[in-house]
């Protein structure tokens, strides 16, 4: 290629670089060096090295909000990829009205999460939400305070987010959908291919690009839930939905503890870093190498 | 084309399972005070407009609506504007590091906005940025740029290369190769980016409430996250602002997906 | 003058050397045509042309300047893609003018010559069409017109009529035969089927490997392959080829594979070689009979295995003391499959190669 | 004068100067408008009527409040009140305003400050010390639990804007009907709840003892406060300087309110309640007690928001027999910024809130208690709220919540520790103590050290 196209790629990509450089990485680099500094706040702080970073390993509350996150990473993501995936290719296929169904779809995606998260305490409440009405219809008596047991008010931060976010995964898979050929279903049909077969073994494959930018944003964003839980339980009962990033938030902005604060971050940062290097190595890693043929 | 039934449960379900939880929102909407906490919930509403007089009165919610729409709609644009040439780049020209580029910014996609926010804010303190909207857009822009430029060079990695070459042989420059021939046949790609940074932008609550104190320029779900009294709970208020708030939106999404119909029927490039 | 010459070019695709030293030249208003099967370089070849790929090697000149350094857009070229690569979003009026457009010509002059060119390919009523609205060879029209239009010194052709069915490409055949004898512009053709070689070519180039094994005229090339590749790759069906040894004697050359001995008369000092070795022994099936052998006729019995009837003529399968061999006669023999028969060739019919090159044997 | 310890206001590298050319840099990248630039370095100039911004929340009774600042406005004709609007919800403020502070935004000249932040406030050095304005004289005309809640060392941080404490609401009708006078211990309540409850099996079987707010959240500390300190419990012994959770009554209080409240009386479902669900069950009339705040007596006894309208009675909390009822003290103070560049004028705003007059205004229009103990003798304040006659021994009962710098960090322990408590009936309550007492002493610990 010559040295012109050379720099006119470089000025393509600069101006993105550079928006993300300031307000993405520098704040993450200075975060991450306020992790190194003591995790109280005292007349001055005091470089502490990976002071931070050795107490989180004994904290038993991080340990818990840890697992409570990753249960939530991996539950919510596999079902917003699994429903993703089925709405797609409900929106992918051509009838009258799709336009109606996909907007109608993308709903809970376009309610704000802070206003979703309310909705669901409202309907998931234990006298008057809608919920228990459904489900019991006048029996008051059978009505579940659904978010007062910590199994229930983890599956229902689960279901929330599942709820306001599969469409996303929707639409980045239904992107991907659009790129397959008509052609290679039809051949597919011809060698008698069943619905199932054909997803399997046609849609599937060549879907995996997509599945794996939806996988790895989802991922990310799951790792990071925090409107969810800060408006539906504040993290109980009993911290059975402390989320690592609601237990940051807390002792960041709340407590005031900084450098403690951001070392809960940049380890949520490492956590989310490790599983999607995970995802993108076992599912390959096609996006990163592709060159022009 | 394929079967039916199938079809028409799957989109049953997705319909129903999207609507019925804002359905009951949008019910309660109408209720009455007293109806809204009844035990056990009453379904039909009153039909009492007290909510939303209040919403759109009281709260000035169009106002937020507005906010949003500005914020979310620059955002969109700045977002587009940078990403498409870096995502063409990234999927086409021969970058050394590219692999490194696109890793780099997944990878400053995944630090929690959380802790980004202190020194973001003190950016912006410098900038002048605090309480205006464009001091919210630059973050914003930053957030969302990653996924946006991950949907686009997957989608300009789908595309043809002998079109390009075709281009280049017509005498057009790389970024008139990108504007006039490439981008028509993105257009499904830009619209599902544009459609992900919108409604994020749309979302965003926490940037939105630590750099907007000024009631004139918050938006939207600061706005409703307001609503919220010391004591009370008017869930009628945010029922009827999220309905309100939600038409807007619905009316982008009707919008762009005909966009993604249209560079449908456009992408079909091959023989 | 507009011609094309390629000095050394060379390119290697990382650790992959694609094309070796290729030097070929085509003169002002030649139709050389690159052949070869697939995987052969050259497509990358055309690339390299149309300067959408750098050579690692050598150097490119087209109208006697050297356009290394020049952008595909200032080559003064057109190029004909195999997918047609037409704008699917452009009409065809747009998808003709665009090149155009870019380069700031006068809207008269794109008029002008945009009616010139529909009229010239008999596009005109479908000028208002998008691509996804035409039929195959409705679209490779118009690919063709998007390259004409542009009046080019040189065209380059990527496999352009690969993707027709037979009847169409036929007949694309000719009228691209028509066209360049109409323009008169230099055309470089890229295709892996022989009939388009032989019946468009000025020059056949043909490449296996990267490099170019043989260049010439089609007639020369089917008469005298330069080697037992282009001999196999050109002709249809392809000539049949015995790989054995031969030893030299002092009048004649005797070539075995397995039972089967051939004696050909010939010069010691003509081969430049040891006296004897591995040799590639040819004969083309349309020079295999089966009437009464003239003088100077080889004959040999063997059976017949198969027997295809094509109509004007046919293709005889037959095993010859352990080798197979292919004939082609005019149908109606009178032996069918199974039977024994006797094939003859004439002597001079055969090609020789030693060291994989034609060692020529005296014409009759 | 500013205390000399402070949070750190950012990160401590790189220093200023180097941030000043890096934002510049910025500046220049993204073109933005040189106006904007100029800001990074040279101070705005100052227009003759001065702007107070003031951080406040969205108000329940907005019309009272933009009358209130309207009218000094016209009283102080050179200053404009702007007011930033953060969350209603106590921490989400708090977090707001603390991120403010901490990036010492010079800008920001007044705050509303709930009860419990003055010792982090003041030690943070965030909050102006209000003795100069605020004289011994004028404090006594307050509650005193109000004015001590704005104290830190003997420095005064907050001027009380009103009164808010934790008080026993209840079903009138039903207590008269069994024949039942308020209970005044806790173990009376649950008496009489368990025979209400018994003999209205049938006509309501959904009628639950008791309703109060026990999700994992501020609000819960108040509402133990409540149970430990009746029962001479304490959440810090007395001079603050250990946590006292493990102590023989606070652990039978919290196991009261395990075993009695939650899973008898008012049904784990309360463990989801913040104030607003825990009021919608008293007020649909699904409970015999509410323990709720002062604002709860009005929208009870309103026929829009409630079916038990005129049935509702309003009480102190109980005790338990070997203790004296204890009622958690909330609601606001008026504090100014310590980076304010208008403290005087700041103080007259306060001044003017927290006066007789105005004071009174919000009592009758906005249903605020007052903070001055004259207001509860105006014959105009106690016809718009006759209920302040009964509510006003009550306030003198409020207790606050521990005052210590690092008292969000405190909460955050105590909440942990109760919900879990309350939530997993299986856990220890001394193990779960101990485990809350340990840490609460690590952090009490290092703000001595703190401290200068």
């Amino acid at each position: 290629m010559s040295p012109a196209r050379g720099t006119t790629g470089w000025g393509m990509v600069l101006p993105a670089l550079a928006f993300v450089a300031f307000f993405s990485l520098y704040p993450a680099i200075d975060s991450f060096l306020l992790s190194l500094y003591s995790e109280f706040p005292g007349p001055e702080p005091a470089f502490i090295g990976f002071g931070n970073y050795a107490e989180l390993v004994q904290d038993p509350v991080a340990h818990q909000a840890f697992i409570v996150t990753l249960g939530f990473v991996l539950l919510s993501t596999t079902l917003e990829l699994v429903l993703g995936t089925g709405l797609a290719l409900v929106i992918h296929e051509r009838f009258m009205g799709r336009g109606v169904v996909r907007a109608a779809v993308l709903i809970p995606w376009a309610i704000p999460t802070v206003v979703a998260s309310q909705m669901w305490r409202f309907l998931l409440n234990d006298q008057y939400g809608a919920v228990n009405a459904i489900l019991f219809g006048d029996r008051v008596d059978a009505y579940v305070p659904w978010l007062a047991d910590p199994w229930m008010a983890f599956g229902a931060i689960v279901l929330a987010d599942v709820w306001k976010t599969s469409s996303f995964a929707g639409l980045l898979i239904l992107a991907g959908l659009q790129v397959i050929p008509d052609e290679t279903y039809d051949a597919a049909r011809i060698d008698g291919a069943t619905a199932w077969q054909r997803f399997w073994h046609i849609t599937f494959p060549l879907l995996k690009p997509a599945l794996l930018t939806a996988l790895l944003f989802r991922t990310i964003d799951a790792f990071r839930v925090f409107d969810l839980v800060f408006v539906m339980t504040q993290g109980g009962p009993g911290d059975a939905t402390q989320v690592i990033q609601f237990y940051g938030y807390k002792t960041l902005f709340t407590e005031g503890r900084v450098g403690y604060g951001t070392t809960i971050s940049v380890t949520v940062f490492v956590a989310t870093a490790m599983l999607s290097l995970f995802y993108i190595r076992t599912a390959g890693s096609k996006l990163l190498q592709r060159e022009p043929a | 084309m394929t079967n039916r039934p199938a079809l028409l449960g799957g989109m049953l379900l997705a319909v129903l399972g999207s609507l019925c939880p804002f359905l009951w929102f949008v019910l309660t909407s109408f209720k009455s005070q007293i109806q809204v906490e009844a035990i056990p919930p009453t379904w039909w509403p009153d039909g009492s407009l007290a909510f939303y007089t209040s919403a759109l009165v009281e709260h000035r919610l169009f106002h937020y609506v507005r906010n949003s729409v500005v914020v979310a709609g620059a955002t969109t644009i700045i977002v587009l504007a940078v990403a498409t040439p870096a995502a063409y780049a990234l999927a086409r020209l021969r970058l050394p590091g590219k692999a490194w580029i696109l890793g780099g910014l997944l990878c400053v996609a995944m630090f929690p906005p959380i802790v980004m926010a202190g020194p973001v804010w003190q950016i912006l303190e410098r900038l002048g940025g605090l309480n205006t909207h464009w001091g919210l857009v630059l973050p914003y822009v930053s957030l969302s740029l990653p996924l946006a430029v991950w949907i686009l060079t997957v989608f300009f990695q789908e595309l043809p290369f002998e079109l390009e070459e075709a281009a280049r042989i017509d005498g057009c420059t790389t970024w008139q190769t990108l504007s006039k021939v490439l981008l028509p046949l993105a257009t499904p790609g830009l619209f599902t980016a544009a459609i992900l940074t919108f409604i994020y932008a749309w979302n965003e609550f926490f940037f939105a409430l630590l750099i907007l104190t000024n009631p004139d320029q918050q938006t939207l779900p600061v706005g409703i996250a307001l609503f919220q009294g010391e004591f009370t709970m008017p869930w009628g208020e945010i029922a009827a602002a999220s309905v309100v708030a939600t038409l807007p939106l619905i009316i982008v999404v009707l919008l762009f997906q005909r966009g993604i119909i249209n560079g449908l029927s456009a992408g079909a490039v091959k023989g | 003058m507009t011609g094309l010459a390629l000095r050394h070019i060379g390119k290697t695709f990382g650790q992959t050397r694609v094309l070796h030293d290729v030097s070929l030249e085509a003169g002002d208003g030649e139709f050389v045509v690159l052949l070869g099967p697939s995987g052969c370089g050259k497509s990358t070849l055309l690339r390299i042309i149309a300067g959408l790929e750098r050579q690692t090697g050598g150097s490119v000149s087209i109208g006697g300047r050297c356009v290394d350094d020049v952008p595909p857009s200032e080559r003064d070229i057109a190029m004909v893609f195999q997918h047609y690569a037409l704008y699917p979003h452009f009409t065809v009026r747009e998808n003709l003018a665009f090149g155009l457009k870019i380069r700031r010509e006068p809207t008269p002059v794109i008029e002008e010559r945009l009616a010139e060119t529909a009229s010239l390919l008999d596009i005109d009523n479908l000028l208002d069409r998008r691509p996804k609205e035409l039929s195959g060879g409705q679209r490779q029209r118009v690919a063709m017109g998007r390259a004409i239009v542009r009046k080019p010194a040189l065209f380059l052709f990527d496999e352009p009529l690969s993707n027709l069915d037979a009847r169409l490409r036929a007949s694309m055949r000719v009228e691209l035969k028509k066209l360049h004898r109409r323009l008169g512009t230099t055309m470089v053709y890229v295709t892996h089927d022989q009939a388009e070689a032989m019946t468009l070519g000025h020059t056949i180039a043909i490449m296996n490997h990267g490099r170019i094994q043989q260049t010439g005229r089609p007639d020369r090339i089917y008469q005298e392959p330069g080697n037992p590749f282009v001999a196999g790759f050109i002709g249809n069906p392809p000539m049949n080829l015995f790989e054995g040894s031969y030893r030299l004697h002092p009048r004649d050359l005797e070539f075995r594979v397995g039972d089967l001995t051939v004696r050909i008369p010939f010069q010691a000092h003509d081969l430049v070689g040891t006296e004897s070795g591995t040799a590639t022994l040819g004969i083309r099936p349309e020079d295999v009979t089966f009437d009464p052998p003239g003088p100077r006729h080889v004959a040999i019995a063997g059976t017949i295995d198969l027997i295809e009837n094509l109509g004007g003529d046919a293709v005889v399968y037959l095993t010859v003391k352990g080798q197979s061999l292919a004939a082609r006669t005019v149908p109606g023999l009178r032996q069918h499959a199974g039977e024994s028969v006797t094939a003859h060739w004439p002597m001079n019919a055969l090609h020789l190669f030693i060291n994989e090159h034609r060692v020529p044997l005296p014409s009759s | 004068m500013i205390p000399t310890s402070s949070f750190p206001t950012q990160s401590p590298l790189p220093h200023r100067s180097s941030r000043a050319a890096w934002f510049f840099a910025a500046a220049l990248l993204f073109n933005v408008p040189t106006a904007y630039c100029q800001d990074v370095f040279a101070e705005p100039p100052v227009s003759p009527p001065v702007t107070l911004h003031f951080v406040t929340w969205k108000a329940d009774h907005p019309q009272a409040w933009n009358e209130a600042i309207q009218r000094f406005e016209e009283a102080h004709p050179r200053i404009r009140v702007k007011r930033e609007m953060a969350p209603h919800s106590s921490t989400a403020y708090h977090d707001l305003l603390t991120q403010k502070l901490r990036n010492r935004e010079s800008s920001l000249d007044l705050f509303l400050m709930d009860v419990i932040w003055p010792a982090e406030f003041a030690v943070a050095g965030w909050a102006l010390p209000l003795d100069t304005y605020f004289h011994q004289s004028e404090r006594e005309k307050f509650l005193p639990a109000t004015i001590a809640s704005g104290l830190y060392g003997d420095r005064s941080y907050g001027v009380p804007s009103r009164i808010d404490s934790g008080m026993l609401y209840y079903r009138k009708d039903l207590l008269e009907q069994y024949g039942f006078s308020p209970p005044s211990t806790w173990n009376e309540l649950a008496r009489q709840a368990r025979t209400i409850l018994e003999g209205e099996r049938i006509a309501q079987p959904l009628l639950r003892g008791y309703s109060g707010q026990f999700k994992q959240y501020e609000g819960l500390v108040c509402d133990m406060l409540e149970f430990v300190g009746s029962h001479n419990g304490s959440f810090l012994t007395e001079d603050g300087r250990r946590s006292n959770l493990t102590a023989p009554e606070s652990l039978r209080a919290v196991r009261f309110v395990r075993e009695q409240i939650i899973q008898r009386l008012a049904t784990p479902a309360a463990l989801t309640y913040q104030e607003p669900e825990s009021l919608a069950v008293f007020s649909q009339g699904k409970a015999v007690f509410h323990r709720n705040w002062p604002y709860a007596w009005g929208v009870a006894n309103n026929p829009r928001h409630s079916k038990i309208a005129g049935k509702v009675g309003v009480t102190t909390l109980p005790r338990f027999s070997e203790g004296r009822s204890t009622s958690a003290l909330g609601g606001w103070l008026y504090g100014i910024s310590a980076y304010s560049r208008h403290p005087d004028k700041a103080w007259a705003f306060i001044e003017f809130m927290t006066s007789p007059e105005i004071q009174k205004h919000f009592a009758i229009h906005a249903s605020l208690a007052p903070s001055r103990l004259a207001l509860y003798a105006d014959p105009e304040v106690l016809r718009a709220n006759p209920q302040y006659r009964e509510l006003f021994p009550i306030f003198q009962t409020a207790r606050s919540r521990p005052r210590t710098p690092v008292y969000p960090i405190v909460s955050h322990i105590l909440q942990r520790y109760f919900s879990r408590v309350l939530a997993f009936p299986g856990t220890d309550i001394r193990e779960e103590a101990e485990e809350a007492d340990a840490k609460i002493n690590r952090f009490l610990t290092l703000t001595k050290e703190a401290r200068p």
